[in-house]
């Protein structure tokens, strides 16, 4: 009875919504302000890759409550876990293969991250991107060795230093500028990878502050006990 | 270095970046932390308030100029609401000082400060984008903070209140790329202006998105469901957060938005009628209820509905009757779950029926619920009374008499079962064996100030009224908002 | 083009999968596969940026999240 | 259009297992499904027929032969935000289960919609 009314329901909702929908043409060009972004951003910003100056320059403010969203989340969990953490990862001892892969890999992987959110102005990707790839490799490591062990101390200065980076990177720009998050630096030449003003240290913050935060979470849920 | 309406962002998010690193340290310091920025913050609103009144602060991110960059609004009404909240905010952290006892304080005290930046953020935003992201702030740190006693009904009422969050967040950001499909901006100033050349079938379904995403926050009828659970299985102190901070910030949206983007006739019957079904529903089940934060959770959605009336009927004066019960909601309200957490806390249960006779054993604390109690149901000479009044003349001058029979019994349901816990207070035998406990003085003092509030704005109405008659004008005029928020 | 069709048909079948699948760890497989289709069609909409985020957030971060939660409670629904 | 009915399917298909399952970690992924269908929507509001990526990053590049890069910061920040929500969710059914030792949603008292 209840999945009928709940078809019955959602199915009036899902037509009236794709009626809606089909009034909006796909794959047409709209006039909108993403045309400006895009004639402008080099310019302006410096960046080449348009979506990064929209996320960290344009729409930086979003970005500020992106992170600590992610912040946040580490936050609640671990309030909400606090006494259910025990000292020990509960997992099986890997095989040799995968523990000779993991060894050879782990470097490479960090080291793609860092290369994604150092080039987030150039090339697709950045922060949240890069922090997600290191978080991995992490979990790649905490999987095949039991003993391997992230400092905590560590994740907890790299999260919030990168945090308060961020937030003096946006003060900066009331001290220097007229508004908070201004650009203050000089934007460079497009295309190289020392351009684009504060974008690259904004973004170089959100990726150690986003590896550091979801490692943390990784770490926080393996240690729980069942 | 001038203030400047980010402030009431960005200092909180610093400090909550800040507080692991100190917590390593001294938990002393953490404690003080919050108290800190936000007397920090209300200095800010405070000082930031005559500024408004001359022309709203339009404040520019990152130095691109509307619509291209997000831009905060803030008017008479953000500041008169942000001034409000940071206060509150203020003395609910006094409260907790001592209240919390709980492991991990530093995270309360993050999750607190953050809910707080969030809800300030919703209030001053220009961008509807940006909205979303704190609207997220506001509601996972609640979701946080629902669960944080870790026990049973906690994590229940925490996962509800979740679910139903993340549905309205969901209609939310459907309707956000719908805007932004139809009028290619994000910048509410911006969106008002190309309103006009939105076909109507679009316009309607983004209307109800809208009304049903903030009706979920604001607790409106039938989307309320996680506010009881929530309110009663949270602590105390965060009951009067939810009361007095988050449902506020939502009901701002919600009446930014039904004024500037949909200010169409049938959008405020709606509220209206919803309003009235919220109020009458809500009194009647708090009517029925054992336990005492229930009980006040239901008397805080009937509130609320009687706002969501005095918003519908969408005059000047009921717009301004709605404000001010906003504030006194927010005061009471807040006063109430603080009291009634001690109360809890005296006689070792939720029930109503423990607390038989506390008011000669805990008579500070008892004093405090009771004067709360008798604000609320808009007794002279108390703050209640007025803004009742108020809501009341107004409606009828907007000529909904039905209506005023409604609130009037909805008024004394209400009544009858504050009364009912008060005479429990005071005129049943004293069953308490504990004597020992006392109320800490950081509590009393944060009852005390809400109190003198309440009775100082009974007495003087005025005091209050300055204010909110510009922040009434600032939400009813559509043409300043869209000339200044678009900074022509 | 008809490659869009089929896997437009995959991420309805993946998504109705993990719905009615009652191994949970099945199930969450499934999310994973709607991940990874979705992040082609980011590629394919022009949106590298997105397909690298959903990439990386979505198949492996947000799995790996619902896997670890499946291993400290229970992995098969009643 | 073909995107358009997957992602708005996603949505449905999504909405229905949170509002008819009774398992509480199937509700969650319910959850991740709504989020998926909601960002695909996004992203192909914004595509533009025979457009290229808004990267400027070979010479000839014009502005006007690219998609809308608005959409694509927006999914950005909600896909984060997404894995915020289930990270959060996915604690409390965890704490959920080591009250109750059941996800079954019935058998949780008061959870009931």
């Amino acid at each position: 009875m209840r999945k009928v009314t709940a078809i019955f329901v959602l199915a009036i909702f899902g037509f009236y919504m794709l009626s809606v929908f089909l009034t909006i043409p796909f794959g047409e060009k709209r006039d909108n302000v993403g045309q400006h972004y895009l004639a402008n951003t080099v310019k302006e910003t410096g960046a080449v890759n348009t979506v990064t100056s929209i996320v960290v320059s344009y729409r930086g403010f979003d970005t500020l409550g992106e992170v600590t969203v992610l912040f946040l989340a580490a936050t609640g969990l671990g309030a909400i876990l606090f006494d259910k953490k025990g000292k020990k990862r509960r997992l099986q001892h890997a095989s040799l293969i995968v523990r000779v892969g993991a060894h050879l890999l782990y470097p490479l992987i960090v080291l793609l991250g860092a290369y994604v959110f150092v080039h987030g102005h150039l090339t697709p990707g950045g922060g949240f991107q890069g922090g997600a790839i290191i978080a991995t490799g992490v979990l790649l490591m905490f999987m095949s060795y039991r003993s391997f062990e992230t400092s905590h101390k560590a994740l907890i200065y790299i999260e919030s230093l990168a945090g308060i980076v961020f937030v003096l990177a946006g003060f900066s720009g009331l001290i220097w500028g007229q508004s908070f998050l201004q650009n203050v630096l000089p934007l460079g030449e497009p295309g190289r990878l020392l351009s684009a003003g504060i974008i690259p240290i904004i973004y170089i913050a959100v990726g150690f502050k986003v590896g550091a935060e979801l490692t943390g979470l990784l770490d926080n849920l393996l240690k729980t006990i069942k | 270095m001038n203030f400047s309406p980010v402030h009431f962002i960005a200092v909180p998010l610093l400090a909550a970046f800040l507080i692991p690193i100190i917590g390593r340290f001294s938990k002393e310091v953490v404690k003080l932390i919050p108290g800190a920025v936000l007397l920090y913050l209300s200095y800010v609103a405070i000082s930031l308030y005559p500024h408004t009144l001359q022309k709203p602060i339009v404040e520019i991110i990152a130095g691109f100029k509307p619509p291209f960059g997000i831009t905060l609004y803030y008017g008479p009404l953000a500041a008169f609401l942000v001034t409000m909240i940071m206060i509150v905010g203020f003395v609910i952290w006094l409260y907790s000082y001592k209240f919390i006892i709980r492991e991990p304080l530093e995270k309360y005290y993050m999750l607190f400060l953050l809910v707080i930046a969030g809800a300030a953020g919703i209030m001053i935003t220009g961008d509807i984008f940006n909205m979303f992201v704190f609207l997220e702030i506001t509601s996972i740190a609640a979701y946080s903070l629902t669960a944080f006693l870790r026990d049973k009904d906690g994590a229940e009422a925490a996962f509800k209140y979740l679910l139903i969050g993340s549905f309205s967040s969901t209609f939310y950001l459907i309707a956000v790329m719908l805007i932004y499909a139809n009028t290619g901006t994000l910048n509410i100033a911006d969106i008002a202006t190309k309103m006009q050349s939105v076909p109507n079938q679009p316009k309607i379904f983004i209307m109800i998105l809208f009304m049903v995403g903030f009706g979920i926050e604001s607790e409106l009828f039938p989307l309320n469901g996680w506010a009881p659970d929530a309110y009663s299985q949270a602590p105390s102190p965060i009951g009067g957060v939810f009361g007095g901070i988050v449902v506020k910030a939502s009901t701002y949206a919600m009446m930014r938005f039904a004024f500037v983007l949909f200010d169409f006739r049938s959008t405020f019957e709606f509220i209206l009628v919803m309003g009235v079904i919220t109020m009458v529903i809500a009194e009647m089940s708090a009517m029925r209820q054992q336990q005492i934060k229930r009980m006040l959770a239901f008397s805080s959605i009937g509130q609320m509905g009687l706002v969501m009336i005095a918003f519908g009927v969408g005059t000047d004066a009921s717009v301004q009757a709605a404000l001010f019960q906003i504030f006194n909601h927010a005061i009471i309200k807040t006063l109430l779950f603080l009291a009634a957490g001690y109360l809890v806390f005296h006689s070792g249960s939720k029930k109503i029926s423990a607390l038989d006779g506390l008011g000669h054993n805990k008579p500070i604390t008892s004093f405090f619920f009771a004067l709360g109690a008798l604000a609320i149901i808009g007794l002279p000479p108390f703050a209640g009374f007025w803004s009742k009044l108020y809501i009341l003349t107004s409606t009828a001058k907007g000529g909904f008499l039905t209506v005023i029979v409604l609130i009037l019994i909805s008024g004394i349901i209400e009544a009858v079962y504050y009364l009912r816990v008060v005479s429990r207070l005071y005129f049943k035998k004293d069953v308490s064996k504990d004597s020992v406990r006392r109320t800490p003085l950081s509590g009393i003092v944060a009852m005390g100030v809400l109190a003198i509030v309440i009775i100082l704005i009974g007495f003087y109405p005025h005091l209050i009224l300055e204010y909110i008659q510009p922040a009434a004008h600032d939400l009813i005029d559509k043409a300043s908002y869209i000339k200044f928020g678009l900074l022509n | 083009m008809i490659m869009i069709y089929i896997l437009a048909v995959i991420i309805i079948v993946a998504a109705i999968f993990s719905v009615k699948q009652k191994d949970l760890l099945l199930a969450v497989i499934g999310t994973s596969a709607i991940s990874v289709i979705l992040s082609i069609f980011y590629y394919l909409l022009q949106a590298p940026d997105v397909a690298l985020t959903e990439a990386a957030i979505g198949v492996a971060l947000s799995t790996i999240i619902f896997v670890i939660a499946i291993k400290k409670t229970e992995r098969y629904e009643e | 259009m073909v995107y358009y009915i997957t992602a708005i399917l996603l949505i449905l298909i999504g909405m229905y297992a949170i509002l008819t399952k009774k398992n509480i970690i199937k509700i969650v992924i319910g959850l991740s499904i709504v989020d998926s269908g909601v960002n695909l929507l996004l992203i192909s509001i914004g595509y533009i027929k025979n457009g290229t990526a808004p990267i400027f990053s070979v010479e000839g590049l014009t502005p006007d032969k690219m998609v809308d890069p608005i959409p694509q910061a927006l999914v950005l920040t909600a896909i984060v935000i997404g894995l915020g929500v289930t990270a959060v969710a996915l604690s409390l059914v965890i704490r959920l289960y080591d009250h109750h030792k059941t996800l079954n949603i019935n058998k949780i008292r008061k959870l009931k919609w």
